[in-house]
């Protein structure tokens, strides 16, 4: 890896050379390229970063890297020279030896690409075994060492559970041992910490760099996240639509790239909105307690109030309890005590309890369109239902409103008669805000909107929902665990942790210090676009003795 | 704090105070409880059935010649002059001890107990379930596995049109076509249609049916057959059944494969380097058990409990018959023990299936 | 469920507007050669019930004076037991048949999964006692059940299509229940809760259009089931009611020819399969299509 | 007659009941002047056409439940009738292959006071299977086993005319009738009226010591019954089988593989249909007896619209007996004339006009009754009789061109006789025939029969029945028969189709003497009766 961890690191031979891939896939009963003639090289022990937007053809490459495509995708042109040998022109079964022993793959989400039905050591081994490079024992011990090393919790019994048995970062963690299992030359990682909390990921990257070092294993890093590659990668390369827009050394490519496109990957961080303070509330959660049947408190004494026509963002990590904060405000999980007030009257707690006019005032838009939209139902469907239901629209009042709101939301009407599954995600995220928009709301929840979306949608998002909040005055609560975001959008904000409120107040005063402990430790688990940011934090974490908040 | 109680269960060392019960023993107690009220539903709604059924068995045995007072004489003998509601209460009764009662074609003097109706023909239906299903299933398994392995290959369209016809003719068609394989083999080369094809065709055609050993078409058995007969005789039920249900627990096989296929965990035991068939036992295989084994278990109650057609064309005296006879001669404690036995067989194999997928599946079986 | 969504995200691809008839010809185009062969002997099948008057050559329960006539001109498979045109009745026993097939089907299904669903949708007390009362009924012997229930009510064809669609509907209440459950889950089906809309807006409008593909195949297979229960009914004596030709009874009726290698038999029983196995190469072919089920390579 | 002609005789006779050995035979025949090969070719054909010991059979059975008890109070159908009554047990008396009256039990019977008292003397050394000798005591209880009031019997009407049954000392027997009936010693021939043991003044049947030819081994209800040869067995030289089993076969198809595959020698009510494919085996051989059986098709005349006797003269005028005799029996049949006296029946005489298909007429009787149109259901399975329900098909065709509308009700087989006949307004049904007009007439058209399937209540029928039985003088009798039969056939409320052969299929390992016309499986006495015919 880099050099800055003071260990110098022998840049060796040519180990990978890829030249002109093409790689094509299937779907809408048509061959679509992906990859449109791509080349990169790696030497030993070298950390190429692969980033772009979702699209970009960036996984699809690691996996070539690999001469395998997922199914429904095949490699119409090009090669890959793995140590001197053209993978694609091998047979399965000498690829297949290859496979596990000289390059191995880490997953983004370990919970689905490990196996339910084995033991975490059983998998680990499993290569190791079946390719014959070690016996059973000799294998199971060293899985114990790549474990310690890795920093898993007790190293010794770890590998007797099973995945769903522990935590996400311990299974990254665990997978990425199972890639080092052989010892391989090269290791592909695939958006490795995506999917983890923040203050998690720093612990997986730190152990991923450390151990990708120990071995002096080249890797190929894949993400969308410039930060976090930064603090991995030698040589970044950035893909747009299947092709190179550029490629440079890490340093150089954050303080100047060459292409505007690069910097448009980082846009969400320039977006800052000015916070206004107002103390006219629509919404006030007042000590409310929430738990799903007889389980654990999952929301403890929680008060926040919400101003008229402005945002309050909710911050936490999974768990934290702020998606169950939106299902009490909507009254589908009735808070077991406590009470809300909207509009300066009581809210009922419960859904049922809940007039029609009070559900049409409180909208709520969720994380992922592809489930809050009905996937059988087209665009205008979905916008027109709450126009017939809450305001009895009918016939051209009703087509006139339609279009109306597709204008709000940027779109044109041609996109009416389509169906969910024929739009980008970014689409399906407007055509959920025009479905909320349509009851005239007063108050929109925002579950986590934007965090499936790539960086530039994201930014066109979060422009669209501050424009709409001035045309209309409407209130948003911005649930999120992206402290970007939160700079980009907030007025005021609420920080979450285990079910309970750790501050809140005006954004300046939350992001500014002195914190409160967590929000320090939140906070300064977000990766900064500097090279040098995860061996600065992790020194003066060493310092000050900072637990690890996640194991 | 998490990971440390995670570490013990997996352990399988005990959990201290707060009382955890076992995945699987709860699953058990709370089906057997579930199962029981099942089976008490189940001799309400056969009770009334048969009640609502013109005639008793009274009328039914003696039926033709019968005057009244014989009749009533034979009504009174048995209890069925008593009120319907007073019958059934007094069956449950003696059934919560244990006591199946006795056969309405009980006489004085001459007792015939359900158990003893029943117990052989009890005997005789599992014994064709169980060597029928040792066929069957491991052959359904197998061609499941090999045609998911070689999925969209000529042997996968074969094995799936073969079995997808022999479960689109009706059972008893099936059964016939059998036994007239086994008829063949002495009159094929009479035949008309014989002598119509070449020699050489007919010639080998009557050579492949003598092949075919000459199983007896007719499996009536007795308490006094012995086992290598015993299983000689029921070949062909035993064959017939095999056909009839192969096709179905094989299809879910192979789509239950083919769905974990599709899994990531797949994609990474293949770039693990691991063999087609390392990935499909190993990795798929495993997953893929909760559904199998609940066609499986679905199968095997058919087995037991829907085998009558082919106990009629093979003379095969099973529940089955026993119960379709009980019913004509409106037996009504033969036919509730039948009933019971029947949908007891169905709960206890639907709750093996959920045993088998839960210990299967260590999610449910080792909880965080 | 949201299986639209492709896996491979394409690039920069302009996405073609499609109408639910261009998708639906795009899918036909690409049917294998096995659901080409169902839909065709389907739509044959359906045409020959619909049109059974026309076609056939003679009166249904015409009587001739030759019994088992060979194969020839004036009766093209030769005619039966009692003289009556063998081709004329396969033809109305298409119509017999598939028509109280089809109708059992339908009830069952209309009964199965409306109540499975709301057994999704409500779970708690009322889920419990559909799918307790779905396990009693499952647990007794279904094939004598319905002999039962037919000796009690008798075997006309109201009581016959009832009977096996109550029983039949068990399996199908299963099968909704548990797909509704995978959809009730889903946020959209949240959504429209949080709009206030009714249970029964969400379950036509929000639920069912999502559920449709798994309960089309199993309509086809619970089609051909029906066939075959029937059948196994014929055989115990309380099918279709004579002289209505059916398939199930013409086999029993000539079931003893088998034995002597006649063929007359088998052209029932090959009518019954040769559509079973239509049906299921369409079930396949749709199902296949339909689920996310990939099969690579 | 030479000497040696007469020695071969003898021998003959012996070979006959396999005294004689093939070699002995041939020796014989030789000195009697023939050639070895002739010799060879006489004892052949005498050991086939003559009864010889040993051997096992496996014997068909096409009905059988698991209810099925030894018990004679019931005996519902071939498979008890034939194991139990026919193979394990004796009545008094029996009918031998021509028709006629033999004692059987019994040594010799004789009757007086205008055939109202009957006396049977015993066998003499007649013993049960256990032992026992059989006492005039055990046939007095086991007759009063089906009669009086809490008797469970299905015979009890046949026996209500007895007004007395006494013994008189250990081997002799009196019964006293209410009126006098010539034809009493055909009654105790039923087989019901088996004899046996008295234990404490009642029947002991579930001990099952009998009489017969056979001891029974193994019984499984609705499965099979295994009987094995009574050494002790008083008639000489019988049974011919060491063992005999009974094989419950209901279903008609695993029947006819059974016989095919050779897994059974016989089978009872061979399938019509195949019959000529069957025929083609060289291995097996049909067996047909034309029987009193036939067919019927009742209507309940109590019943509209069948209280019409008009109406019922247009159905019988609606029906094509010929096209059912053809057509649904093959040919193996008789049409018959609404009338059930078989033609071999003594007192038989066909009664006039013979009813046949004729819509013209059966119009006019419609009309007749006030009728244009007439619709009707028809109950049939074909549990009734094998055809029925096809029978039915034809009946509703040939209805319909006479305005009549026939519903073709299809019944459920396994309860038809419960559910179905004496219940339905019109169904089919199956008589097996008796072997004396008057006891047909008493059992199935006589007004307080149980066993009446029409409700059919003709007074003058029924005085002619009472009058004709006490009855000497053989010419009187006649004429009143004559004039029943014609009243069935005018009035009845039955429709008599076809009368029915007995066509069972045994395979040649199987021999018979002449069969008895009487019942099925040769008068029901076919294991006591039968031999291997193997050399």
């Amino acid at each position: 890896m880099k050099n800055n961890s003071g260990i110098a690191r022998e840049k060796g031979t040519d180990l990978l050379q890829v030249r002109d891939l093409h790689v094509e896939g299937f779907s809408d009963e048509r061959w679509h390229p992906i990859v449109r003639g791509v080349d990169l090289s790696l030497k030993r022990g070298e950390v190429l970063g692969l980033i772009g937007e979702s699209g970009a053809g960036k996984s699809t490459i690691g996996l070539a890297a690999m001469g395998y495509t997922k199914p429904g995708c095949r490699i119409t042109q090009g090669s890959v020279l793995f140590d001197g040998v053209d993978l694609l022109s091998m047979t399965e079964a000498r690829r297949r030896r290859l496979r596990g022993s000289r390059i191995a793959y880490v997953a983004q989400s370990a919970a689905a690409w490990f196996n339910p039905a084995h033991r975490l050591l059983d998998q680990t081994v499993e290569t190791a075994v079946a390719h014959g490079i070690a016996s059973r024992d000799k294998a199971n011990s060293d899985a114990i060492d790549l474990y310690r090393r890795l920093q898993l919790p007790e190293p010794e019994s770890i590998g007797f559970r099973y995945p769903h048995q522990v935590s996400g970062g311990q299974l990254q963690r665990a997978m990425t041992a199972m890639a080092m299992a052989c010892r391989p030359d090269l290791i592909v990682f695939d958006e490795p910490t995506t999917a983890l909390d923040v203050t998690t990921q720093v612990e997986v990257l730190a152990s991923i760099r450390r151990i990708v070092e120990d071995f002096n294993t080249a890797a190929i890093y894949v993400t969308h996240d410039l930060a976090v590659v930064a603090q991995m990668a030698d040589r970044i390369m950035v893909l747009r639509h299947g092709q190179t827009v550029e490629e440079a050394d890490t340093r150089q490519m954050l303080t100047a790239p060459a292409q505007e496109y690069t910097r448009t990957l980082w846009a969400v961080r320039k977006l800052a909105k000015p916070e206004v303070q107002t103390h006219d509330h629509i919404l006030s959660i007042d000590n409310v307690t929430a738990a799903y049947a007889g389980r654990v408190k999952v929301l403890v004494d929680v008060s926040i109030k919400v101003p008229r026509g402005r945002t309050v963002a909710v911050v936490g990590e999974s768990g934290s309890g702020k998606s169950t904060l939106a299902r009490v405000v909507t009254g589908l999980l009735p808070a077991m005590s406590g009470s809300i007030s909207f509009d300066a009257k009581p809210l009922p707690l419960s859904l049922k309890e809940r007039s029609k006019d009070l559900l049409r005032r409180i909208q709520m838009i969720y994380q992922s369109p592809d489930s809050a939209l009905n996937p059988r139902q087209t665009v205008e469907e979905i916008i027109a239902r709450p126009l017939e239901f809450y305001l009895g629209l009918k016939g051209q009042q009703r087509d006139r409103r339609i279009a109306e709101l597709m204008h709000m939301i940027e779109m044109d009407e041609s996109f009416l008669d389509r169906l969910p599954g024929e739009l980008s995600g970014g689409q399906k995220q407007r055509i959920c805000l025009a479905r909320a928009l349509a009851a005239n709301p007063e108050l929109i929840i925002c579950d986590e909107v934007t965090s499936a979306l790539d960086q530039i949608v994201q930014e066109e998002m979060l422009t669209l929902l501050m424009r709409l909040q001035r045309e209309l005055g409407v209130s948003y609560i911005f649930i999120t665990h992206d402290i970007a975001t939160v700079r980009a959008i907030a007025d005021e904000v609420v920080v979450m942790h285990q079910g309970k409120v750790v501050e809140q107040g005006l954004k300046t005063e939350i992001l500014t210090p002195p914190h409160a402990a967590y929000t320090e430790l939140l906070l300064s688990s977000v990766p900064e676009m500097d090279p040098d940011w995860l061996t600065t934090l992790l020194a003066r974490r060493k310092n000050q003795g900072i637990a690890s908040a996640a194991g | 704090m998490l990971a440390k109680r995670a570490a013990r269960t997996a352990d399988g060392a005990p959990l201290g105070i707060r009382m955890r019960v076992n995945p699987v023993a709860k699953t058990v107690l709370q089906r057997l409880g579930f199962g029981l009220i099942t089976l008490f539903v189940v001799s309400i709604i056969i009770f009334s059935a048969i009640a609502m059924l013109p005639g008793d068995f009274a009328k039914a045995t003696l039926g033709q010649s019968a005057t009244p007072e014989t009749v009533a004489a034979l009504q009174h003998e048995i209890g069925l002059d008593r009120p319907p509601i007073q019958r059934y209460f007094s069956w449950i009764g003696k059934m919560a001890q244990g006591d199946f009662g006795s056969s309405f074609a009980s006489r004085t003097g001459y007792r015939r107990t359900v158990a003893e109706i029943i117990a052989p023909r009890l005997y005789n239906t599992m014994f064709l379930a169980v060597m029928t299903a040792l066929v069957a299933v491991p052959l359904a398994l197998g061609l499941g596995i090999l045609a998911a392995l070689y999925r969209n290959s000529w042997f996968d369209r074969l094995v799936n049109t073969v079995t997808l016809t022999t479960i689109s003719f009706p059972e008893f068609f099936v059964a016939y076509m059998l036994a007239f394989l086994i008829i063949s083999r002495d009159t094929f080369a009479g035949t008309q249609f014989a002598e119509s094809l070449p020699v050489w065709l007919a010639v080998s055609i009557n050579w492949t049916l003598n092949v075919v050993p000459k199983f007896p078409t007719l499996a009536n058995i007795n308490d006094q057959t012995p086992f290598w007969e015993h299983v000689w005789r029921a070949a062909m039920p035993s064959i017939t059944l095999t056909l009839v249900i192969v096709a179905h627990m094989m299809r879910m096989t192979r789509a239950a494969i083919i769905n974990m296929l599709s899994s990531p965990y797949i994609d990474m035991a293949r770039l693990k380097g691991m063999r087609p068939m390392v990935i499909v036992l190993r990795h798929a295989l495993p997953n893929a058990w909760a559904p199998i084994v609940t066609v499986v278990a679905f199968n095997l109650a058919y087995l037991i409990v829907g085998v009558v057609v082919v106990e009629v064309v093979f003379v095969y005296p099973g529940v089955g018959q026993l119960m379709v006879d009980a019913v004509k001669s409106r037996d009504v404690p033969v036919v509730q023990a039948c009933a019971l036995v029947f949908a007891a067989t169905y709960i206890l194999l639907n709750l093996i299936a959920d045993i088998i997928s839960i210990a299967t599946n260590p999610r449910l079986l080792h909880p965080r | 469920m949201t299986s639209a969504e492709p896996v491979i995200q394409t690039t920069g691809a302009p996405r073609v507007r499609r109408t639910r008839r261009s998708r639906m010809r795009i899918a036909l185009k690409k049917a294998p050669l096995s659901a080409w062969f169902g839909m065709g002997v389907t739509l044959c099948y359906v045409l020959v019930a619909l049109l059974a008057p026309l076609i056939a050559p003679y009166r249904e329960t015409q009587v001739f004076s030759e019994a088992f006539a060979p194969w020839g001109h004036e009766f093209m498979f030769g005619t039966d037991q009692l003289g009556r045109d063998m081709l004329t009745r396969l033809i109305y026993g298409a119509r017999n048949t598939i028509g109280i097939a089809f109708a059992t089907t339908i009830i069952s299904f209309a009964a199965g999964v409306t109540l499975g669903l709301l057994a999704a949708m409500y779970r708690g007390w009322p889920d419990q006692l559909l799918s307790r009362a779905v396990d009693v009924l499952m647990s007794i012997p279904s094939l004598i059940f319905a002999l039962m229930l037919l000796s009690i009510f008798g075997s006309s064809i109201t009581s016959l299509v009832l009977i096996i669609a109550l029983l039949d509907s068990t399996r199908v209440f299963r099968l909704a229940r548990a797909v509704g459950l995978n959809v009730v889950v889903m946020e959209f089906v949240e959504v429209a809760q949080l709009r206030g809309e009714g249970p029964a807006w969400i379950l036509r409008k929000e639920i069912l259009p999502n559920i449709l593909p798994p309960l089309i195949a199993e309509f086809g297979l619970r089609f051909c089931f029906v066939f075959l229960t029937i059948a196994a009914l014929s055989f115990l004596g309380v099918g279709i009611q004579p002289p209505s030709a059916d398939w199930g009874s013409m086999v029993r009726e000539n079931a003893t020819l088998i034995t002597y290698g006649d063929v007359t038999p088998l052209l029932p029983a090959g009518a019954i399969a040769l559509l079973t196995v239509a049906v299921n190469f369409v079930v396949d072919w749709f199902l296949h299509s339909t689920s996310g089920l990939r099969d690579e390579k | 007659m030479s000497e040696s002609e007469y020695k071969l005789r003898i021998a003959q006779s012996l070979v006959g009941r396999g005294k004689v050995s093939r070699r002995d035979f041939i020796h014989l025949g030789v000195a009697a002047g023939l050639t070895v090969a002739a010799a060879d070719q006489i004892f052949v054909t005498t050991a086939r056409a003559q009864p010889q010991q040993g051997g096992f059979a496996k014997l068909g059975m096409a009905h059988g439940a698991t209810t099925d008890s030894i018990d004679p109070a019931g005996y519902p159908d071939t498979f008890t009738q034939t194991a139990f009554s026919g193979a394990m047990s004796n009545s008094l008396t029996e009918v031998d292959a021509k028709g006629g009256i033999q004692p059987d039990l019994a040594e010799s019977f004789e009757s007086s006071n205008g055939a109202k008292t009957w006396v049977f003397k015993l066998r003499k050394g007649a013993t049960f299977h256990n032992g026992k000798t059989v006492t005039a005591d055990d046939v007095v209880t086991s007759m009063r086993y089906h009669m009086g009031a809490d008797t469970k019997s299905a015979a009890k009407s046949l026996l209500e005319p007895v007004s007395d049954i006494k013994a008189d000392g250990p081997e002799t027997v009196v019964f006293t009738l209410h009126s006098g009936n010539a034809d009493f010693p055909y009654i105790v021939s039923d087989y019901h009226f088996v004899i046996m043991p008295s234990v404490e003044g009642k029947a002991d049947w579930a001990s099952g010591a009998r009489t017969g030819a056979f001891v029974l081994e193994n019984f499984q209800p609705g499965v099979s019954a295994k009987l094995k040869r009574n050494p002790n067995y008083f008639k000489n030289g019988k049974p011919y089988l060491d063992e005999v089993e009974f094989i419950a076969i209901t279903d008609l198809a695993a029947r006819m593989a059974a016989l095919s595959t050779g897994e059974v020698d016989y089978i009872g009510r061979a399938d019509l249909k195949t019959l000529g494919m069957l025929k083609r085996n060289p291995k097996i051989e049909i067996i047909e007896i034309t029987g009193y059986g036939h067919y019927t098709l009742p209507m309940n005349v109590t019943m509209a619209p069948f209280d019409n006797p008009d109406v019922r003269m247009a159905m019988k005028w609606a029906i094509n007996r010929q096209e059912i005799a053809d057509k649904i029996f093959l040919g193996h049949a008789t049409v018959a004339n609404d009338d059930p006296i078989a033609p071999a029946i003594k007192f038989y005489k066909n009664p006039q006009p013979q009813h046949s298909f004729d819509p013209e007429k059966a119009r006019h009787y419609l009309k007749k009754a006030g009728m244009e149109k007439l619709k009707v259901d028809l109950s049939v399975a074909d549990a009734a009789f094998a055809g029925a329900v096809d029978a039915a098909a034809l009946i509703r065709e040939t209805a319909a061109q006479c305005g009549i509308d026939v519903n073709v009700v299809r019944e459920a087989e396994d309860a038809y006789w419960d559910n179905v006949w004496l219940k339905k307004p019109w169904c089919a049904s199956y008589w097996s025939g008796r072997a004396t007009a008057d006891w047909m007439f008493t059992q199935a058209f006589a007004a307080e029969s149980s066993w009446n399937e029409s409700f059919w209540k003709n007074p003058r029928f029924n005085e002619l029945l009472v009058k004709a039985r006490a009855e000497t003088d053989e010419a009187k009798r006649a004429d009143m028969y004559g004039e029943m039969q014609q009243l069935t056939h005018d009035d009845g409320g039955s429709i008599v189709l076809v009368f029915n052969n007995f066509v069972s299929a045994k395979s040649k390992k199987l021999a018979h003497g002449d069969v008895a016309p009487n019942w099925e499986n040769d008068g029901l006495k076919m294991a006591e009766r039968w031999w291997t015919a193997e050399a």
